[in-house]
């Protein structure tokens, strides 16, 4: 039928075997740390110090498990982009290194942390050892905040849960680019110079659309907390930011009434902060519902479709920029290969390389999950609260509540909402990585000219358009926030 | 929540805070010594960065969380931006002859003319340390009474509406100067076509 | 560009830091012969003393030959511990604050490159920020104005540094140098 | 100009879409990757790879008649022939002929100058080895096997060269020499196509069957020998390879089929015959595998 289908299996063989090898080690090492590891220091010796220890532990589990994810994660993330672009381009990619070049990236890995790590003569040393240190840095702390986000705020990731959430992500996205400028200049290297200006250049232009687009959905959620963000938009895809902010929650909540199903969830809780929202009085019928969340009738209409939109332009703005911030194809001008014989890191080698190629893909990570918490309600299962009401789980779920018990209660090696979290999430951080692998498979790269038009004189007044449409057109529209 | 309040107690306890306060301070303060004396003005601009990492951290520490992320948002682009204004304004020659820290060469005068002559170049720190030892004299002459109120942990909330009602006139202010900015820079750093020798010329 | 207006010639200069260097010295002698501020300087500020014996220190060390920046670094730390050691948490706050302001103020009028003098203006900002923000701490925690006022500091900040930029950019396109020093075509 | 740009925002977007769904379509499309040293794509008759001499197909007969022709248009000057006037015929006779692979940069000229089509590029390219030294290549391993000069023959369309009147001695000289070369070139002959199936082997195997009809004239002594018909048909190589001193040309025709079975002259003969090399030629020439099982036996 597909004449591909073998290479198209053996990938997603690949894509199974490396998912289950990072998230395995991860969920892991946080149990052993944060669960199994206090849970015996306490029982062992109930001291002070004890105590102290055990509290120390759970604080440092967010941390730990980002240093096991990030190393295997990266390994995997470079050979699916390999694997997926000779798909593309009707190749076989790396199949030699283990059973279909399975090991191919892990033994890349081993390869070059035994390179010889050389420093240019003329090269400032200081500066160019810092420099791949800064370029890594934002990436683990950066992160941290999503962790609460996209395990559904478990107990374990909750001191991650910062208040400005997002804020701080955007902060420490902002971070690599001084890395870049330093790593250029620091090189001795016209090439690496020309690549640093250009990195500053490109960071500086797309970072507002970027930021633009993600306080524009900051905006309809109501909040900076990324965790508030996405317990918003629970309960299926209809109230997920994508499907304009929230705008859809009326007609999930009619389709509710109509149906009957009282909310009462299955798997995910409610919001909580719904019952502020909700009026005393409930309504009853499907039209009185829809009539309390789109009081303006037509004009109503017309803002939620607006509002559905405009999420959808702003989910464009933020993967171009999020792009051109990562430096990846259509917008590697800094490091393009055929100009510029890999800008900022030419002269890097070995660990230091590394470090920097690291670094790139676990950026990767990181744009697409703030896409999926942003935008595609983080580890929010897409279908509907009604609609997985109608379907015959229920007999599937106590058969599986009766095998995993001892594992749930007894060593809390399972947690089910977190595990479906963490599906959840998974699945939607790697779609976006594999529609950014399609782009760098199809699109040419920019000329630095048409780059900045592009930014400045598209990307910037779109954003604005949107901010301010969104602004308008929220008034209308009673959405979660 | 409360299963961190050991380690919140512990790390918010006073000597925790002032060891803190102290490392951070010894790195801004050091860092920012380097900034002015690095003969190289790219490097010096990097550390400024690290200077101004430092003080976010302070911030932090001062639980202006929202202020910290700005600083680190605004000044690690703004920085960068400037040091890459300085590369492409200097001579790496001409500016390893420009050492800050050290003086003029000194004329064969000798006696009381070379002291005053000598007076003359400690200036700045002269300058410099009147204007510390002022402010200093100034912070301790008065006895402060801090308040023992904890600072809300919402205070981004706080911040934005202050913002949109009771200062939104200081507000839209500073943005029509941002705006002026803006537009001023463009204006003057604008190329005049009819100036390509000097591009040329750079190297 | 001989220049032979009063502040050009080497008499008129010795004069004028002659002159300040008397000043200062009289009016810091005068201050000691009241027996009354004495004695509260003697009982209160005793760290004036300490501060004091840090800068002779200091200028001893650079006299014997050490390098500048050590000294000053060394000198700026030893300071702030010694003086701010004894005191509660605003005060450090606030003279860590007035510390980066004196070296960010030395930065400006010692340095000839105009990028380094921006950047001596921006830590310079930067202090008054932390001294805004120790106060909106440790006096006003609730309605938070001194991180209003942080706020609009920032905002002064990027705007000063982007004109400030532009006019360095101009004035390298007219002279082909950033060197203060030679920026003397504004006259007296 | 506004509905233009939006008209052409929403053009650049549909181009973009287009691009999308082209490039996810081609990873529905087979790879057209090789996995070159597993299976090698069908090379073409006229490649031009290593040089080698053809040998008569028919009746095993060096073909070069030492007329230089090839080393005087050789570009590169690889090629160095020795030759000397054989007192009792007063002919031209070949001592050694000598190509630096190294040097060669396979123009092919001297394949078209040569008279007797002796000289040829064979279908080999693999031939990466250690030294600069080894890849000057010598008679024994230039001379081609009969099956292989068959091979060639047929592949490049060339006319059969009219056998010369039966001569033993001198005959069985180039035959002896031919057999390291052909053990090695032969495996890769076979090997050069195996992805579409394995024709160039059948053909090959085609090829080798009038050496079978040729090799009672060529060692009637083999005749008497009880052996599978198959088994057969690569006996003539195997029948030259224990005779690898081209100095005593006399032993090969006189000795006896039994010889075959002998295995203690093989590894100075095929010094640098590869374990794939023997892989391949065990998969897909079966009744050369198992005569090599035999003598490994």
């Amino acid at each position: 039928m597909i004449p591909n289908a073998p290479e198209i299996g053996k990938l997603l063989f690949i894509i199974c075997f490396w998912i289950c090898a990072i998230f395995l080690p991860v969920w892991l090492v946080s149990w052993a740390v944060g669960v199994l590891l206090p849970m015996l220091l306490e029982q062992g010796s109930p001291s002070m110090a004890m105590t102290a220890t055990a509290e120390t532990l759970r604080a440092l589990t967010p941390i730990i498990s980002v240093m096991v994810f990030i190393p295997i994660n990266a390994m995997f993330m470079v050979l699916y982009e390999r694997r997926a672009l000779a798909l593309f381009t009707v190749r076989l990619g790396p199949n030699r290194v283990g059973p279909d070049g399975l090991l191919q990236t892990a033994a890349d890995a081993v390869k070059l942390l035994f390179k010889e790590d050389i420093t240019p003569r003329g090269a400032d040393a200081f500066m160019f050892t810092l420099a791949p240190i800064i370029f890594f840095a934002p990436s683990i702390f950066g992160a941290l905040p999503l962790l609460a986000a996209i395990t559904n705020n478990h107990s374990l990731y909750q001191i991650t849960n910062l208040p400005t959430g997002i804020f701080y992500i955007l902060a420490a996205a902002s971070l690599p680019v001084v890395a870049l400028v330093m790593a250029g200049w620091s090189s001795n290297n016209k090439y690496s110079l020309v690549g640093g200006l250009r990195a500053a250049a490109q960071a500086i232009s797309y970072e507002i659309p970027l930021v633009l687009s993600l306080v524009t959905v900051c905006l309809m959620a109501g909040s900076l907390d990324v965790v508030k963000i996405a317990q918003q938009q629970d309960g299926g895809i209809l109230n997920w930011n994508i499907a304009g902010g929230g705008a859809l929650r009326g007609l999930d909540k009619a389709i509710q009434t109509k149906l009957g199903v009282e909310t009462t969830p299955l798997i995910t809780p409610q919001q909580s902060s719904d019952p502020t929202e909700t009026p005393v009085a409930a309504p009853t019928t499907f039209e009185e519902v829809i009539h309390q969340y789109y009081p303006f009738e037509f004009l109503s209409y017309i803002s939620a479709g607006v509002l559905i939109f405009c999420s959808f332009i702003l989910l464009g703005l933020y993967l171009t920029g999020a792009c051109a911030e990562i430096n990846r194809i259509p917008f590697d001008l800094p490091e393009a290969e055929s100009e510029l014989v890999s800008g900022y890191n030419t002269e890097y080698s070995g660990i230091k390389f590394a470090i920097f190629f690291l670094a790139e893909f676990t950026n990767l990570f990181i744009v697409s999950s703030i896409a999926t918490v942003m935008f595609l309600g983080g580890g929010d299962n897409p279908i509907p609260q009604w609609l997985l009401n109608k379907m015959p789980l229920e007999p599937i779920q106590k058969s599986l509540g009766a095998i995993l018990s001892p594992f749930i209660n007894g060593l809390h090696l399972i947690d089910p909402d977190t595990f479906w979290a963490a599906f959840w999430v998974i699945f939607k951080v790697y779609t976006f990585v594999f529609i950014a692998i399609l782009i760098r498979g199809t699109l040419p790269r920019f000329r630095i000219d048409q780059l900045m038009d592009f930014g400045w004189k598209r990307l910037v007044p779109l954003s604005l358009i949107a901010f301010l449409v969104v602004v308008f057109a929220r008034v209308l529209v009673v959405c979660h926030g | 929540m409360d299963q961190y309040m050991i380690l919140k107690d512990y790390v918010s306890s006073a000597d925790a805070e002032t060891a803190l306060f102290y490392v951070i301070a010894i790195l801004a303060i050091s860092l920012s010594v380097g900034v002015i004396s690095d003969r190289n003005i790219i490097r010096s601009g990097f550390i400024l960065i690290g200077v101004f990492g430092a003080i976010s951290g302070l911030f932090l520490m001062l639980q202006a969380q929202f202020l910290a992320l700005a600083q680190v948002m605004i000044y690690a682009v703004g920085i960068t931006l400037v040091v890459v204004i300085a590369l492409m304004l200097t001579n790496p020659r001409s500016e390893r002859e420009a050492v800050i820290t050290e003086g003029d060469e000194f004329s064969q005068e000798t006696g009381a003319v070379q002291f005053i002559q000598r007076l003359q170049q400690g200036t700045p720190a002269f300058v410099a340390v009147f204007s510390f030892f002022t402010i200093y004299l100034a912070i301790r002459s008065e006895s402060w009474t801090p308040v023992t109120e904890k600072v809300s942990t919402d205070n981004v909330k706080v911040l934005g509406e202050a913002l949109t009602t009771v200062y939104s006139l200081p507000f839209e202010f500073a943005s029509v100067l941002l705006l002026a900015a803006l537009i001023g820079a463009i204006m003057l750093a604008k190329a005049e076509k009819r100036q390509p020798a000097i591009e040329s010329a750079e190297d | 560009m001989q220049d032979q207006g009063f502040m050009k010639s080497t008499i008129g200069k010795d004069f004028l830091y002659g002159g300040l260097v008397f000043l200062t010295i009289c009016a810091f002698l005068g201050f000691l012969s009241n027996p009354a501020t004495r004695d509260v300087i003697i009982n209160n500020y005793y760290d004036i003393g300490m501060f004091f014996g840090i800068v002779g220190l200091g200028l001893f060390f650079i006299g014997i030959g050490a390098r500048t920046p050590g000294v000053i670094a060394g000198g700026a730390i030893g300071s702030f511990i010694v003086l701010t050691a004894p005191q509660d948490a605003l005060v450090r706050y606030l003279s860590l604050s007035a510390l980066l302001f004196g070296i960010g103020m030395y930065g400006m009028i010692k340095s000839r490159n105009a990028v380094r003098v921006l950047m001596s203006i921006e830590l310079m900002l930067n202090a008054v920020n932390i001294n805004l923000i120790a106060f909106s701490r440790f006096v006003d925690p609730v309605q938070v104005k001194g991180q209003l006022f942080a706020i609009f500091i920032l905002t002064v900040a990027a705007a000063e540094a982007a004109v400030g930029l532009a006019i360095v950019l101009a004035v390298y396109r007219n002279m082909s140098t950033v060197d203060m020093n030679k920026f003397n075509l504004l006259k007296w | 100009m506004g509905s233009n740009l939006i008209g052409r925002a929403f053009e650049s977007f549909k181009r973009i879409g287009e691009g999308l769904r082209t490039v996810l379509m081609h990873s529905f499309r087979e790879p057209i990757t090789k996995t070159y040293p597993d299976t090698v794509s069908q090379i073409a008759p006229h490649f031009r790879g290593r040089l080698a001499l053809s040998v008569n197909p028919d009746t095993g007969e060096h073909l070069c008649i030492s007329c230089r022709q090839c080393e005087r248009v050789c570009p590169d000057k690889c090629i160095e022939i020795t030759a000397h006037k054989s007192p009792e015929t007063n002919k031209l006779e070949l001592i050694d002929f000598k190509i630096d692979h190294g040097l060669c940069m396979f123009c092919g000229l001297c394949t078209e100058v040569c008279p007797t089509t002796c000289i040829i590029n064979t279908n080999d390219f693999e031939m990466a080895d250690y030294t600069r030294e080894s890849l000057v290549y010598d008679l024994r391993r230039l001379t081609l096997t009969q099956e292989e000069s068959a091979f060639y023959f047929e592949a490049k369309d060339m006319p059969k060269p009219k056998p010369k009147p039966p001569k033993p001695a001198p005959g069985a000289a180039p035959a002896a020499g031919a057999a390291p070369a052909g053990a090695k070139a032969a495996p890769v002959g076979a090997k050069a196509a195996p992805a579409e199936g394995a024709k160039p082997a059948a053909a090959a195997a085609d090829a080798a069957k009038p050496a079978e009809s040729a090799k009672p004239a060529a060692a009637p002594a083999e005749a008497a020998k009880p052996a599978a018909a198959p088994l057969e048909a690569t006996k003539p190589a195997e029948d030259a390879k224990p005779a690898e001193a081209a100095a005593k040309p006399q032993d090969s025709s006189t000795e006896p089929a039994k010889t075959v079975g002998d295995t203690t002259a093989k590894p100075e003969e095929k010094p640098t015959a590869s374990p794939e090399v023997k892989e391949a030629e065990k998969e897909k020439a079966p009744e050369q595998g198992a005569d090599a099982d035999k003598k490994e036996g």
